[in-house]
């Protein structure tokens, strides 16, 4: 087994856009081992979206390395091998237009088997209905639907089905519950969380709800304006977060608890908002909001530093484990 | 007296495959300078009910079949046109969940502040506003929103601004004016969590100066938790539970709701339930009964049969379940 | 306030310059704007008018001589003399269009200021008949408005372009202004050399000040503005049948009869299958004469031949009686080369595009052939393409009909010359190609070289037969030509079958008293 | 095996068999719309046993009967007869076969080509692909139709070959554009993407994915285009550029009768009136569709 | 603004060049030998062979095209076979007539057919929905010559209460001629009277054409009113207690009112197709009829100039919707602004 599933290197993407350069990524670096969820969190804009299709392939990268199972896929994606395009797979965050209207589930799951040659053509169905079977949909009824007639969260439980269809190592899932209601997003995260055990998967995790994080996340890496801010093991992360984005994030949740209100950092007061990423703050780019900004960070932009095993930080003004 | 008190409502929409009976005979009330939460799944009426009180719902294919909507005793469903008007020029104001959609995109953020303040505070004669009165009226809005800049947002369209600055002009209009009742429909729901923070926090302080009673609609435990004193939990058009926010939180009753709070990812970590089987029912043919109990757990017979009424399990909350008959 | 104006409706007069005018509508507004040389009788035969005398020089009938009127005037107010008339004579044959080709080549000289020499290259008995088709232009203008460069040399265009859009002539309407294809107005000539007499008119009947063409070709709207007094006079005659009943009933309307017309279908001998004699004679007799005369019955008749039966030296053609004979038909159409293969034969005939009855024609043919298992296919191209294809045999369909007054040429043996004898200039009106015939031709020739009126009428007699046995062309029925106008205007005083006099509005009148009566 | 593979076909056409049924539901909701289905049927079926059902057939190919000119309607003449006697009945029906068929020929020509360029340019927005395809197709749509169709017939020798010719060469942009706008406004959907990634071919996604997307508008458009077709034609042959005699042909009807107006009426205004029918039809059933088509709010 | 304005011209110039283009070659294509054509039947092998040259017929395609396009930058389009003029001439004279009849009619449709569609969409599924729906499928469902003719035959034969065709009576004195447009040209002349009966004239044929847009623009109009009725902002408006007139006439109207102005200009292709069919009926001494009447006629000078001249037409009146568009609606203004 490869040390690495995945690993991203210096990774920037940036579109020209009439407004001017958009720097959606700018410049990240991450690594994932066989069997980890990487929760990577941010706010909207923050350019979570475009990392994962970057490594899916959707656009070429505009520099940095992209390396899958130590082999680079920085290109589009139908230069990429088919094997890879099997092995490497996407679930995306609107559940409404990842299937297509007009096409029967069956129709749809059928595409990536066909494509991918997985069996023979005879017992594709059967496959198709063991696929549905594992993602817990009676596979007779809906087999034979269309997707306007099932629900938003099956819908989803449909695309993941798809996804792993080819039998892939690593699934990419972009907020795959942020448009569902917690009732059904429990039963899907559960299901995440099975299957992962079960096919020893891996997964990139994109969402933007941190205690969604904390209960599926072995990982969790924060990003902002297309830099990634703080990353860190799950526990280690929620216990003692380093960077005051972080912090702001996690006081700005709602809870429903004392306990969990208890674990809030109360101190940072979210502020502002995120700026365009046309005109990123010079400097680190969070000091127009961060509440612990010293003098240097509108000039200095922080390098990642390990403060801790596994526990990365970009920050100015971070002196020490007790530094703060 | 209540302020707002929704009897019985039912309301269903009338579509090409037939009847769709949204609300089932909803309660709701509302005390003058009470914040009261209304959360509820996706689909499950919140909308229809504030639309319903508001009177805006689009008929067709709305239609409200029976039920009361009192506000300080008048019937706000067999008003007069000018009654409506008037009540909503000086009684009742409202939020919507999205920002984009809820201001004109034609309109720059003045000109549609400028028209609600002329319209409801216009009055005639003497009692009008003079056009500097106006203008400084809508900054002054804008201004206590914690918008930065109001002047120069004055001239802005929509489009031109963020999420969040949407939200806040939305906000601003609906406080420019006084009203006793906000209704505030899932308002920050496509917001940043941080942003979604901010709103809420200005939302709060304004709401405790001006003195205004809040019905806010969210599905999202936690703002609740944090905006309110009161809260109804809604499940397919029917009111299932309802207590003071911090009872009803630590222990939910119904079963519904417990496995709402169960489904909720937690901070601590300590894992997430399976959620609740099955999904919402069809409107068109919803179940008999409970509306709820296809999905329970603890299903009895009389559920299948009649609806539950609500039956009290502590001070002030009370549930609409057979398990808490006794 | 009655305004003392005529608006009539012509053909789009595309060119008003007397070189090129050839068309019907040309000549039209030719004989308004311009005079001839002679002028037609109603007896056929022609008069002094520009010219008030003529005579041979020599005795071979090439060389002639006319003698000019005296104190004629331009509308520019000069006096036309030897040298307008002789420069307008090169002119005419050097441009060589228009209605220059019978004429062939001739060579104009001045003689003194009011006589001209005009030498011909073959001898033309009827030299001074065709003159009424040849209207002098001043000299002097033309040449002070001739546009270089042009196809002429140091002439230029010859004045082409500036006669499309002025005039140059001594007739009784001076032209204001001409849009090509769209209106000609035109205001009185106070100095015409013919006078504006009373005389033969009535006494409210005062000359018409201002004449205004207008070209339309839809008599739905031709018909709405009739009936609403927009239109004064309509000399077309493209009316339908129940139009012209329903004129005929408005007592605010009249319809006046000018002449008949020869509809003629020509059948194009040189290409398949109406060379074969036999299937041409077909269809003579297959066509029904008497259904499609029928709704023409209260206008006219159906008698006709190559000319028509009210001119001198008419005789009836075959088939005789008129009407179908199937029998006749298939025996001919057997003995025809085409006899076994009728199936693969498509007739096609083509009519001048938005005539009705000239489609009814081949709506009866093709139901008539239909019965003989021939397919015909009748189109209506646009005047144009309908006019242009018969340049050439290749290219004329097998059948074209053509409506010929044969009055429109100066005497009758102009109008059978030049459709039956070699050398026309290939378009519809001579289609040379039809026939050649060389005993036809040469009894044609003579006639040309006879100076004896009455012989050269007994020649035609004894041609109309032979030429009627080649079956070269099918002639339907005689069709009225009926002017439909408001019922305040009066004319033609004088009712000359010839193309041209008739809506010469010298001869017309309007009553202004019967005008304002009408509210008009 | 095979009952399985039966159990499958079973339940495929189950399926198609309840989005008919919930089509027509649809459909029939708008009772003009059905009022719409209900005439083109009838018409298509009188076009189609035209020899049987009207009292002359022969009326419709070569055939002149002076005598009988110019009668009013009566018992005998539903719709009076013709300048030459034909019955304006069997003509106006025999019309319509011929109007159908122009528009059944230019859509056939014309969907096919636009829609599969309109698929390549949507999938391929944004590159020089799409900017050829399009700017052509803004060529052909830069002049209106009826201006192009009758420069092009004019110039070709009218009939009703070249009517056809000269309306489905400009029909195809129309197409194009439309399904252009539908599929690169899907280009960025997440199926799309999906399919993208797993490694579908291009033909796939055009036609599989992309393709059942566009079905709606197409054949909405379709049918009302059947009635600008026809329309069309008649307005050429009003022109004077339609279909040759003997040929019926509605707008060469309508054009012949109005020299008659006021007197015979009937040969102008029943035709018109079939004309009238025919597009009216064609709309309502068009709207129907439009209906049955409407995106589920549900 | 100025920046998208000039793009989009730069793109119509490019769309128009391969407009000409395709259209040239049509002509060229086709049989017939516009030599011939241009000369007349009359003109003998000879000139006809010399014209051949002077048209450059007896050079390759892309040569012909290659003079041809020169000669239009120069302005020159040729001559017209069948006027017999420069066909700049003939557009000159006729172009104005058709104009002032499509804008007054567009006027019409305009008024009548925001009328139609305001009150039908306001008052939805209230009779006067049913009606104008009604009136919208038969309007559409109608040729624009039937309505002509059953107008004219109605109005100016049996009831007399319109003139029947044409601009003005043909005997009256027309203006002198300023814009080209009878109507404003009497009135800058001080010619009141001669004005209304220009108008008058102007009616009927107007009346025709407008017809069907009516139709379809009351259509558009009644479904953006329904639409926008039901959007989240025009309900806001209405919570907010927003006075009704102002909320339909201003609130309401505005962005119902830009797929109208879309619709509008796409239409006005079928308008100016209508246009042909109606000046036909009205005797309308105007472009259309001049293009029908050239065309008939293979005039191909005069064909491709007014094929052309429909493109530019067509092209100009979609730019200038796109700027009213742009002026109304914000959004897309701030797009275009890159802001
Ligand atoms: N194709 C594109 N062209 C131009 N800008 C783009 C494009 N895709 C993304 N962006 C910009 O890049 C930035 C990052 O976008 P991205 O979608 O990756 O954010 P995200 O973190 O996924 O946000 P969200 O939570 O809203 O999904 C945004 O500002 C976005 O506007
Ligand atoms: N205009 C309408 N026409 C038909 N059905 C409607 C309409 N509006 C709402 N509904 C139906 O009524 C039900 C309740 O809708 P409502 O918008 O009140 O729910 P909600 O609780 O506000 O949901 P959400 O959280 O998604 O906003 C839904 O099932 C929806 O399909
Ligand atoms: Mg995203
Ligand atoms: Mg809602």
């Amino acid at each position: 087994m490869p040390e690495s599933i995945l690993s991203v290197e210096n990774l920037t993407k940036c579109f020209p856009t009439k407004q001017g350069l958009v720097r959606a990524i700018d410049g990240i670096s991450f690594v994932m081992a066989p069997g980890d969820t990487l929760g990577l969190v941010g706010e909207s804009g923050s350019g979570k979206t475009t990392t994962a299709q970057c490594i899916v392939g959707m656009y070429p990268p505009t520099s940095g390395d992209i390396l899958f199972k130590g082999e680079t896929i920085g290109a589009a994606f139908n230069r990429r091998p088919k094997h890879v395009k099997g092995d490497l797979r996407i679930v995306f965050q609107d559940p409404g237009s990842s299937l297509n209207p007009k096409r029967t589930i069956k129709q749809i799951l059928s595409v990536p088997l066909a494509v991918h040659r997985v069996g023979t053509s005879r017992d594709r169905l059967a496959r198709m209905k063991a696929l549905l079977e594992m993602v817990e949909l009676p596979a007779d009824e809906y087999l034979y639907k269309y997707p306007q007639a099932i629900g938003g969260g099956e819908k989803q439980m449909v695309a993941l089905a798809r996804a792993l269809a080819t039998n892939p190592s690593l699934v990419l899932l972009d907020e795959p519950t942020s448009a569902l209601d917690v009732s059904v997003q429990a039963k899907i995260i559960n299901l995440l969380i099975r299957l992962r055990r079960e096919l020893n998967l891996t997964y990139l995790f994109i969402t933007h709800d941190l205690s969604l994080m904390r209960n599926v996340a072995s990982r969790v890496a924060i990003m902002y304006l297309g830099k990634l801010c703080e990353i860190a093991p799950t526990v280690e992360f929620f216990e003692h977060p380093v960077h005051p984005y972080t912090k702001m994030l996690l006081s700005s949740i709602p809870v429903v608890s004392d306990e969990e209100e208890a674990l809030k950092p109360h101190k940072a007061i979210s502020k502002g908002e995120i700026p365009s990423p046309v005109n990123i703050p010079p400097g680190c780019s969070f000091h127009s909001r961060c509440s612990e900004r010293g003098d240097s960070c509108a000039e200095l932009d922080p390098e990642m530093r390990e403060i801790a095993p596994g526990h990365v930080v970009r920050c100015n003004h971070w002196c020490g484990p007790e530094g703060e | 007296m209540a302020l707002l008190e929704v009897k019985d409502l039912c309301v269903g929409y009338r579509i090409f495959e037939g009847h769709l009976r949204v609300l089932n005979r909803a309660r709701l009330e509302v005390d003058s300078g009470e914040r009261v939460g209304l959360v509820g799944e996706t689909g499950c009426g919140k909308t229809t009910t504030v639309k319903s009180i508001l009177r805006v719902l689009p008929t067709p294919p709305a239609e409200v079949a029976s039920g009361e909507i009192l506000y300080r005793g008048a019937d706000i469903l067999r008003m007069s046109h000018r009654g409506i008007r008037d009540l909503r020029r000086r009684e009742m104001t409202a939020i919507f969940q999205d920002p984009l959609q809820s201001l004109n995109p034609m309109f720059t953020v003045g000109t549609q502040l400028r028209d609600i303040l002329k319209d409801s505070m216009g009055g005639r004669g003497r009692g009008r506003l003079s056009r500097r009165e106006i203008e400084a009226r809508c900054i002054a809005a804008l201004h206590e929103t914690g918008m930065p800049d109001p002047e120069r947002i004055m001239h802005n369209y929509p489009s031109q601004l963020s999420g969040g600055m949407r939200q806040r002009v939305c906000i601003a209009e609906a406080l420019s004016r006084e009203a006793q009742l906000l209704l505030a429909d899932e308002p920050t729901t496509n917001l940043d969590v941080t942003i979604q923070d901010q709103i809420l926090r200005k939302l709060d302080e304004l709401v405790d100066e001006k003195g205004t009673s809040v019905l806010i609609i969210t599905h999202s435990m936690g703002v609740v938790r944090d905006l309110t004193q009161r809260m109804y939990i809604m499940y397919a058009g029917t009111m299932v539970e309802t207590g003071r926010t911090k009872d009803l939180l630590a222990a939910p009753r119904h079963p519904y709701t417990q496995g709402l709070m169960e489904s909720v990812p937690r901070l601590t970590g300590v894992g997430i339930s399976d959620g609740i089987p099955g999904r919402i029912p069809n409107y068109l043919d919803p179940p008999s009964g409970c509306r709820f109990h296809p999905r329970c757990v603890h299903v009895m017979p009389v559920c299948k049969e009649t609806a539950p009424e609500f039956f009290s399990v502590g001070e002030g909350h009370v549930v609409a379940c057979y398990l808490y008959r006794s | 306030a009655t305004d003392n104006v005529a608006v009539i409706n012509g053909y789009p007069v595309i060119t008003a310059d007397p070189a090129t005018a050839s068309d019907w509508y040309d000549t039209e507004a030719m004989y308004n704007l311009y005079s001839p040389m002679v002028y037609p009788t109603p007896d056929g035969s022609v008069r002094a008018h520009l010219a008030t005398s003529w005579q041979a020089v020599g005795g071979d009938l090439t060389h002639w001589r006319f003698a000019l009127r005296q104190g004629v005037l331009f509308h520019s107010g000069h006096e036309l003399t030897a040298e307008d008339v002789a420069f307008s004579m090169t002119r005419f044959i050097t441009m060589g269009r228009g209605n220059s080709g019978p004429l062939g080549k001739v060579t104009a000289t001045v003689i003194d200021r009011y006589t001209v020499d005009f030498a011909l290259e073959k001898p033309s008995a009827i030299f001074p008949e065709t003159l009424a088709l040849f209207f002098p232009v001043e000299k002097a203008v033309v040449l002070a408005n001739v546009k270089q460069p042009g196809n002429y040399g140091d002439l230029g265009d010859y004045g082409e372009d500036w006669l499309s859009t002025h005039d140059a002539g001594t007739g009784p309407y001076v032209m204001v202004t001409h849009i090509p294809g769209q209106r000609l107005d035109a205001t009185r000539f106070l100095g015409y050399f013919d006078g504006w007499s009373n005389e033969g008119w009535g006494p409210d009947e005062v000359p018409i000040e201002r004449l205004i063409f207008i070209m339309e070709t839809d008599y739905t709207s031709l018909m709405t503005l009739l009936k609403s007094g927009g239109l004064d006079l309509e000399i077309n005659g493209g009316w339908t049948v129940p139009q012209l009943t329903q004129i005929q009933s408005d007592p605010m309307l009249d319809l006046s009869y000018v002449w008949a017309q020869n509809v003629t279908v020509w059948m194009n001998s040189k290409v398949a299958p109406t060379d074969d004699e036999h299937f041409r004679k077909a269809i003579l007799y297959a066509f029904d004469y008497v259904g499609v005369v029928g709704p023409w019955e209260p206008f006219g008749n159906g008698e006709t031949g190559i000319i028509l039966p009210n001119m001198a030296g008419y005789v009836p053609i075959e088939p005789q009686p008129r009407a179908q004979n199937l029998e006749r038909a298939r025996q001919e159409l057997a003995l025809s080369k085409y006899a076994n293969n009728l199936r693969d034969i498509t007739l096609v005939y083509h009519y001048c595009g938005g005539l009705d009855f000239e489609e009814e024609v081949g709506l009866q043919l093709q139901a008539d052939m239909a019965q003989l298992g021939v397919r015909v296919e009748v189109a209506g191209p646009p005047w144009p393409q309908y006019s242009a294809e018969c340049s050439s045999a290749e290219s004329t369909p097998n059948m074209t009909i053509f409506l010929f007054a044969p009055q429109a040429f100066p005497t009758y043996d102009y109008f059978m010359y030049s459709m039956f004898s070699p050398g026309g200039l290939g378009w519809i009106f001579e289609a040379h190609w039809y026939f050649d015939d060389p005993q036809l031709i040469q009894m044609l020739d003579s006639t040309r070289a006879e100076p004896n009126a009455f012989s050269r009428l007994l020649t035609y007699e004894l041609l109309q037969p032979i030429i009627a046995d080649h079956a070269l062309a099918l002639y339907p029925y005689q069709k009225p030509t009926l002017f439909a106008h408001q019922a305040y205007i009066a004319g033609p005083l004088e009712e000359i079958a010839f193309v041209g006099p008739s809506e010469n509005m010298h001869n017309w009148r309007i009553n202004l008293v019967m005008k304002e009566a009408a509210g008009r | 095996m095979w009952q399985e593979k039966r159990a499958d076909l079973a339940a495929s056409f189950a399926l198609r068999r309840r989005g008919l049924a919930k089509g027509w539901y649809k459909f029939s909701r708008n009772p003009l719309s059905v009022v719409g289905l209900v005439v083109l049927v009838v018409i298509v079926l009188a076009t189609g046993l035209a020899s049987y059902i009207t009292p002359y057939p022969a009326h419709a190919g070569p055939y002149t009967n002076f005598k009988a000119a110019g009668q009013p309607p009566s018992w005998e003449h539903l719709f009076g007869t013709d300048r030459i006697g034909r019955d304006v009945f069997t003509r106006v029906i025999f019309g319509y076969r011929f109007s159908l068929l122009l528009g059944i020929v230019v859509l056939g020509l014309g969907v096919a080509p636009g829609v599969i360029l309109g698929l390549i340019a949507g999938y391929h927005r944004g590159t020089w692909v799409e900017t050829t395809i399009m700017r052509v197709t803004d060529v052909f749509l830069a002049v209106p139709p009826l201006v192009l169709a009758l420069a092009i017939t004019a110039m070709l020798t009218p009939s009703l070959l070249n009517e056809m010719f000269a309306i489905a060469l400009l029909w195809w942009p129309w197409y194009c554009r439309l399904v252009f706008a539908v599929s690169s406004s899907m280009r960025n959907q997440f199926f799309i993407r999906e399919a993208e990634f797993s490694g579908a071919s291009e033909a796939h996604i055009l036609f599989r994915e992309m393709l059942p997307n566009c079905l709606a508008p197409i054949l909405t458009k379709m049918t009302l285009d059947m009635g600008i077709v026809i329309l069309l034609g008649a307005s050429l042959s009003f022109v004077g550029l339609g279909a040759q005699p003997p040929t019926p042909c509605l707008g060469t009807m309508v054009a012949d009768g109005a020299k008659r107006l006021p007197g015979e009426w009937w040969s102008t205004i029943f035709p018109a009136l079939a004309i009238v029918l025919v597009i009216l039809a064609f709309n309502l059933v068009g709207d129907g569709l439009r209906d049955v088509f409407a995106v589920e709010e549900v | 603004m100025a920046k998208y304005i000039g793009l989009r011209l730069v793109q119509s110039i490019f769309v128009l060049f391969g407009l000409s283009l395709l259209i040239f070659s049509i002509a060229r294509v086709v049989p017939g030998d516009p030599a011939r054509a241009a000369l007349g039947f009359l003109a003998s092998q000879d000139q006809v062979q010399q014209m051949r040259v002077e048209m450059h017929l007896d050079k390759p395609f892309p040569v012909q095209y290659y003079y041809w396009i020169r000669n239009v930058m120069h302005g020159d389009l040729g001559k017209s076979s069948y006027t017999r003029r420069p066909v700049t001439t003939d557009l000159a004279q006729y172009i104005p007539a058709t104009l002032e009849l499509i804008l007054f009619a567009t006027l019409i449709s305009l008024v009548f057919g925001q009328i139609m569609g305001i009150l039908a969409g306001y008052f939805r599924n209230s009779w006067f929905d049913g009606l104008s729906r009604l009136v919208s499928y038969l309007g559409i469902a109608t040729p624009s010559f039937v309505i002509a003719i059953l107008l004219m035959f109605l109005f100016s034969q049996v009831f007399r209460l319109a003139p029947s065709v044409g601009r003005l009576p043909i005997m009256m004195q027309p203006p002198p001629t300023v814009t080209g447009f009878m109507v404003l040209d009497s009135l800058l002349a001080g010619q009141v009277k001669t004005a209304l009966v220009a108008l008058n004239h102007l009616l009927l044929p107007a009346f025709s054409l407008a017809v069907i847009h009516i139709a379809q623009e009351g259509r558009i109009t009644r479904s953006s009113i329904v639409e926008n009725l039901n959007k989240d902002y025009i309900t806001m408006h209405r919570v907010h207690g927003i006075r009704t007139s102002r909320l339909v006439f201003k609130y309401l109207l505005r962005p119902s009112i830009i797929p109208t102005i879309t619709v509008m200009g796409l239409d006005f292709a079928f308008l100016m197709s209508n246009a042909f069919l109606v000046e036909l009926v009205y005797m309308w001494p105007g472009f259309s009829r001049y293009a029908v009447t050239t065309m008939l006629n293979k005039d191909l000078n005069a064909m491709v100039a007014v094929v052309v001249v429909m493109g530019v037409t067509f092209a100009l009146v979609n730019l200038a919707v796109d700027i009213i568009i742009s002026f109304l609606d914000p959004t897309i203004r701030i797009q275009r602004r890159g802001g």
